[in-house]
């Protein structure tokens, strides 16, 4: 199970919950998962937030690899001027 | 849309025939400076454009036994590069220097600069401080006015529509005499002035203050001739308390607006700043003038 | 050929030095095309009617006058385009929404702010253009507005948006409110940081949106055939975003738009989001003549950008050994008429420079009336930090701790935990800091009256979507095609330059092109710092899948196995140890007969570009103070920045020198100022006052070099840093001058003469 | 409508051309003789992206009418270099790196040759004043001015 966290400006669309285990594979299955547990979630996801899997920032990377020991943390997405 | 036509004549009659011709309403167009951005603005829309820049008598410069007479549309970038009169008047050529950039320079010019009557018109307090009067061609002839009486309030003066700003005369000066022209502005350059103040004087053998003449420009509706701040240099050295008086009577002359270039209180208190500065050059020249 | 895009520390010919840019010569003689340098036959202008108010409903537009006028071919208004729902989508800064997009760049319901799009007109002249936006008639109900955001965020202010209820906090509040959202990074025990501390330090701050100031004013021209195709010109940080924003709100298909990107007179986040182009192609779709629309800088400065201003609060807690214990930061940014501000990504940078243990920063997204906020240069950091680093700055003068010791024993390193969730890869801010710490400047002796100051920066870089294509010639020359377009720092040299270096031929050989979102797949907009890091990558994995592809071709003509050739100094030869011989191949001689054995030869990278390594910023600034009009005068300052690689030394001290100077602008003298009629009442450049060049003194660099691991030259991206430290540094300086703190920006001169004369009231 | 009809010389060339009495130098040289080289970034001669000479004259060509331009000489960007060479200034404006975005870039150059035609050894200081009337909002001006005082040296083949 891939220990997913998230970012305290999600909190609110999780009634506080702050981290859990999945069972994922890939990113998209993240957000799958987050999305049925935490409907009120779905909204921002896919377009606002960027993941960070053992330590690397991954944006819009929905195949990107979870495995089953992963540290995954979900922050807002980054852009620039 | 109405048609607008221009005219470059070559002679003042010329042109007074043109603005005397009728209902039209026309703009005298010297450096354009202002006149451009306005009508592009949609501020001004003149039917009429009376390029002035043809007729010798506003684009010369010369010497009368030691006074100057400089043709309104004489662009500034002339007066600032004539071998003479930044050494007779440097304050008056100060003030020129900061109208606008180089670029501007090469077209703005001090008639226009006085017609256009902004508050914060960068050669008019130097001009004012020098006692210059304005020449004016109308339809019933001639007449001088102290530059100091020509601009009457923001965008408005004391010409006729059908008159002509023709020239400058820049009054001889005695020995021992010098000006200077001080502005503020946040940037060093391409600005507006916030405040500006103008110092001119004349000292005596002694190298006391024996006449002095003061005006601020941006801290009213028009440039000010302030005669208090030149009263408290008459009679001194122009040092310590008598530039402190000079700095309290010129922000006490005061009466600005808050806008978006600067507050009343700024304003008021770096008045007397700029004046106590400009009176401080003033007196380097002088002395230097000997 | 490594399949892996990592960091080889390997001798390099080409980057790392200074050639001269492919683009510098048609720009030093004028024949550089900008949007508005583009014409076509029988072209209309196209004009915009605007706002005058900051809040109204509109009641009902008459355009049949404007019709009526002789040249005027056609008005758009809101009824000329669909509504949309909510829908969001990545633009440059932050996440977009179409229901907003569509609104700002025509006003549905109600105008938003001065300046705001009512209606447009294409007629036969620019005259003729003006003349018909005076007979439009536009009913309105003036509605009462609010600009100021601490006005804004009160019970019963003016609403901008009826239906918008503050997100991100539960449960779903029952009241409407200008606050959009609401964003909250957590990290420790706030609290218990606090009561850790020997020196609590609490201050407020404010800033005023700023513009980003471009010389080139927006300008496109577009041309719709009357079976709906449709080519644009346009000044864009990001053709491929614009291409998609267009068809979104016109509903069309992206590919029956062909946008070609021109050269781009400045962009720094302002020219991440459409403005005129649906309105040209509108118009153009209702005459089927081309529509040019070139804004006056008044429109730029009353309806596009500016970046955010802000109230913020800062508090902060150390030990008297200099630790820092706690800290935290709240802060309410303005995000103009729609919500969408940068406050998300001013809230990381707000400390992430720092190793801390307890970290609570709350930011709030609040609409105004005021145009919609655009990305700029590092989108919110230098707002944050400006409140972060003087706060910094002050805790280090109470401890006595030098201020650049000080950020050294709080420092992060590769490790540190922040507060918004990864943990940071290799950085190099230790490294600048220490750099900064033996610069001359640092210790230079400082004239009587006059004050120094430092500051620091912290800015992620990102990578994204991004696509090239790298064709080889018949002769053996390559044309790289870029997606990223070239937002002037020079990318096309850095990237000509990496890809020289991967083929092992000379810079001159490979000719970069800007090209038009037809000839690539999908590349983000250029922002983020992303031209050369991001781009970069694409360009290198095109030429190794090109190095690829010429092995193959080699081996196939001089018949050998494929694991006999290696690709070296722009040669196939035979590999080391491999025991065949053959004849090498050039790459000139592998084009020339490519034709005939196979087709010719291009490298392809359609990838989505991971790895972004953060950059780290230290300014240094010497100021003069005048103590009777509050004038500041910048009299040295120091850029020192880990850029991981300068690929192009100059250009990227370029970055840094251009930066700073946007970054003292706006320190000292930049704002937008407000009539109480909500009206702007400086739209322009003389009273909008950017740094001249007589303003400003030399800006000394140090590039830094602590390489990207994710790169395979170490790029990290430089562009955006620099304006980070700026407003802080100054401000640390005028308090080392005068002793007095300024929290507000502009640190203009009526603001620091009242300050001065505050304080020596205070100490009477 | 009635339109003047004014003959000048551009870049050395006698030129022809019909113009409303508002239309600005900048919109002549642009949109009726199509020489885009000199840019508008303000149209109130705030920024000096239009910069142009006129009879030797640096000026803003959006704050002259093109009816003024009567029997005039004016010189552009376009006419900068000499034939196949470029002017020591554009050259130096490349190896110094002294432009990014370069819409600003003509103006300078132009406004940079006006300097060193009337001050051919100018210290930085009064290259930095002679320029303030060129907004750069891309360089922060240091390696312009570098540019233009390395183009000075050159010039005077010091």
């Amino acid at each position: 199970m891939a220990r997913i966290t998230l970012a305290s400006h999600l909190f609110p669309y999780t009634g506080g919950v702050r981290g859990l285990e999945l069972d994922v594979a890939n990113v998209r299955q993240m957000f799958a998962a987050l999305a049925e547990r935490y409907p009120d979630l779905q909204g921002h996801l896919e377009n606002e937030v960027a993941v960070v899997i053992d330590g690397e920032v991954y944006q819009d990377a929905l195949l990107q690899t979870i495995a089953a020991d992963s540290e995954v943390i979900l922050i807002p997405k980054i852009a620039g001027g | 849309m109405s048609e607008m036509r221009y005219e470059a004549p070559r002679t003042l009659e010329a042109a007074l025939a043109l603005l005397a011709a009728g209902n039209v309403k026309a703009k005298i167009l010297a450096g354009g400076t202002d006149l451009l951005i306005q009508m592009r603005a949609g501020r001004a829309e003149p039917e009429l454009l009376v390029d002035v820049k043809g007729i010798p008598e506003l684009t010369s410069i010369s010497e009368e036994g030691g006074a100057y007479r400089v043709g309104a549309a004489v662009p500034c970038m002339q007066l600032i590069e004539h071998p003479r009169l930044a050494m007779t008047w440097p304050g008056v050529i100060d003030g020129v220097k900061l109208i606008g950039s180089i670029q501007v320079k090469g077209r703005a010019t001090m008639g226009g600069n006085l017609c256009n009557a902004s508050p914060a018109a960068d050669s008019v307090p130097g001009l004012i401080a020098a006692n210059a009067r304005a020449s004016i061609a109308g339809p019933r002839g001639r007449r001088e006015v102290a530059v100091a009486e020509l601009a009457v309030g923001p965008g408005r003066t004391a010409l006729a529509p059908e008159e002509i700003l023709v020239s400058f005369l820049l009054p001889r000066r005695p020995p021992r005499s010098g000006d200077a022209y001080l502005r503020f502005t946040p940037r060093t350059e391409m600005d507006i002035a916030v405040v500006g103040a103008a110092v001119n004087l004349t000292l005596d053998a002694q190298g006391a203050c024996s006449e002095a003449r003061v005006s601020l420009g941006a801290v009213a509706e028009r440039a000010l001739l302030v005669p208090e701040a030149a009263a408290a240099l008459v009679g001194s050295r122009v040092e310590g308390a008598a530039l402190e008086r000079l700095a309290a009577a010129a922000s006490a002359a005061c009466r600005p607006i808050d806008d978006k270039r600067g507050t009343r209180e700024f304003r008021i208190k770096v008045a007397g700043v700029m004046a106590r500065r400009a009176a401080a050059i003033a007196l380097e020249r002088a002395r230097r003038a000997g | 050929m490594s399949a892996s895009t990592k960091y080889e520390d390997k001798p390099l010919r080409i980057v790392g030095t200074r050639p001269l840019r492919p683009d510098g010569v048609d720009k030093v003689t004028g024949r550089a095309r900008y949007a508005a340098d583009y014409n076509l036959p029988g072209q209309l202008i196209g004009k915009v009617l605007r706002s005058p108010h900051a809040h109204a409903r509109i009641r009902s537009i008459d355009v049949s006058a404007a019709l009526a006028l002789p040249g005027v071919k056609a008005v758009v208004t809101r009824d000329d385009f669909p509504d949309m729902p909510v829908e969001y989508a990545a633009a440059g800064e932050l996440t977009i929404n179409y229901r907003d997009v569509t609104r700002n760049m025509m006003a549905r319901e109600k105008v938003l702010y001065d300046g705001h799009p009512v209606a447009a007109v294409a007629a036969t002249s620019e005259s003729a253009a003006r003349a018909a936006l005076k007979l439009i008639k536009v009913d309105y109900e003036v509605l009462p507005h609010v600009i100021d955001v601490r006005e804004a965020m009160q019970p019963g202010a003016p609403l901008l948006h009826e239906e918008q209820y503050t997100a991100g906090v539960s449960p779903r509040p029952g009241q409407p409110s200008n606050i959009a959202k609401r964003i909250e990074f957590k990290l420790g025990d706030i609290e218990a940081g606090f009561r850790a501390a020997d020196l609590v330090i609490e201050r407020e701050f404010n800033t005023k949106p700023v513009h980003q100031g471009y010389i080139e004013p927006q300008a496109c021209l577009a041309s719709c055939t009357e079976d709906g195709q449709v080519e644009l010109w346009t000044s864009t940080q990001g053709a491929f975003t614009y291409r998609e924003q267009c068809a979104r709100v016109l509903q069309m298909d992206v590919s029956r738009i062909r946008v070609t990107p021109t050269e781009i007179g400045g962009g720094f986040g302002g020219k991440n989001n459409i403005y005129s182009e649906p309105l040209a192609i509108a118009l153009s779709r209702k005459t089927h003549r081309p529509v040019k629309m070139v804004m006056t800088r008044e429109e730029v400065f009353r309806a596009t950008g500016p970046t955010s201003g802000a109230n913020i609060r800062i508090k902060m807690g150390c030990t008297r050994n200099g630790r820092i214990t706690a800290a935290q930061a709240v802060l309410n940014f303005q995000s103009g008429a729609f919500p969408g501000s940068s406050v998300p990504m001013a809230a990381m940078c707000t400390f992430t420079r720092y190793d801390l243990e307890n970290v609570h920063v709350v930011g709030h997204d609040v609409t105004v009336n005021r145009p919609k906020v655009a990305a700029y240069r590092a989108p919110g950091a230098p707002i944050s930090v400006f409140g972060a680093e003087s706060v910094i700055d002050e805790m280090a003068k109470k401890l006595g701790i030098d201020p650049i010791d000080f950020r050294l024993k709080n420092a992060a390193t590769q490790g540190t935990q922040t507060y918004y969730g990864p943990k940071l890869g290799v950085i190099g801010y230790i490294e600048t800091l220490e750099r900064a710490k033996a610069h001359p400047h640092y210790s230079a002796p400082l004239a009587p009256g006059r004050g120094r100051g430092v500051s620091s920066g912290f800015w992620f870089n990102i990578g994204n979507e991004t696509c090239s294509t790298l064709n080889i010639g018949e002769d053996g020359s390559v044309t790289l095609l870029m997606g990223t377009v070239d937002v002037a720092g020079g990318s096309r040299a850095a990237m000509a330059m990496m890809v020289a270096e991967e083929l092992g031929i000379p810079m001159d050989k490979v000719k970069p092109v800007v090209a038009d979102p037809s000839a690539l797949g999908f590349n983000f907009v250029t922002a983020g710092s992303r031209g050369t890091f991001a781009g970069g990558m694409a360009a290198v994995v095109a030429a190794r899948d090109a190095v690829e592809k010429l092995r193959r071709r080699a081996a196939k003509i001089r018949e050998v196995p494929l694991e006999a050739v290696a690709w070296k100094d722009g040669r196939a030869q035979p590999a080391e140890g491999c025991g065949v011989q053959f004849a090498p191949m050039t790459l000139a001689e592998i084009a020339k007969v490519a034709g005939k054995t196979g087709g010719s030869i291009a490298g392809h990278a359609e990838i989505n570009v991971q790895g972004a390594g953060p950059g780290f910023g230290v300014h240094i600034v010497d100021v003069d103070v005048d103590r009777e009009t509050g004038l500041v005068k910048i009299l040295r300052y120091t850029v020192l920045q880990d850029v991981g690689k300068a690929v192009h030394p100059a250009y990227v001290e370029g970055q840094l020198q251009g930066g700073a100077v946007q970054g003292i602008g706006w320190a000292l003298n930049e704002e937008y100022v407000y009539g109480a009629d909500g009206v702007l009442q400086n739209p322009g450049f003389l009273d909008y006052r950017v740094p001249v060049a007589s303003d400003v003194p030399s800006i000394d660099t140090v590039i830094v070099e602590v390489p990207n691991p994710n790169h395979p030259y170490g790029v990290r991206g430089c562009g955006e840093v620099p304006i980070i430290p700026p407003m802080s540094a100054i401000a640390n300086a005028i308090e080392s001058a005068t002793g007095v703190r300024l929290c507000d920006q502009p640190m203009s001169p009526p603001r620091v003469l009242q300050a001065i004369g505050k304080a020596a009231g205070a100490g009477n | 409508m009635a339109r003047h009809h004014v003959t000048a010389t551009v870049n050395g060339e006698a030129v022809e051309f019909l113009c409303e009495t508002q239309q600005t130098l900048l919109e002549v040289l642009r949109d009726e003789l199509r020489l885009t080289g000199t840019k508008e970034g303000c149209g109130t001669g705030d920024c000096g992206a239009c910069s142009v000479t006129v009879d030797g004259r640096l000026l803003c060509s959006c704050l002259m009418l093109g009816v003024e331009a009567q029997g005039k000489a004016i010189r552009t960007i376009e006419g900068m270099a000499g034939g196949e060479k470029l002017h020591p200034l554009q050259r130096k404006f490349l190896e110094h790196a002294a432009l990014q975005c370069g819409v600003c870039t003509p103006g300078i150059l132009i406004a940079a040759r006006s300097l060193l035609e009337s001050n051919p050894d100018p210290s930085e200081a009064e290259v930095r004043y002679w320029l303030a009337g060129n907004l750069c909002r891309c360089t922060g001006y240091q390696k312009i001015v570098e540019a233009v005082l390395d183009a000075a040296r050159e010039m005077r083949g010091a």
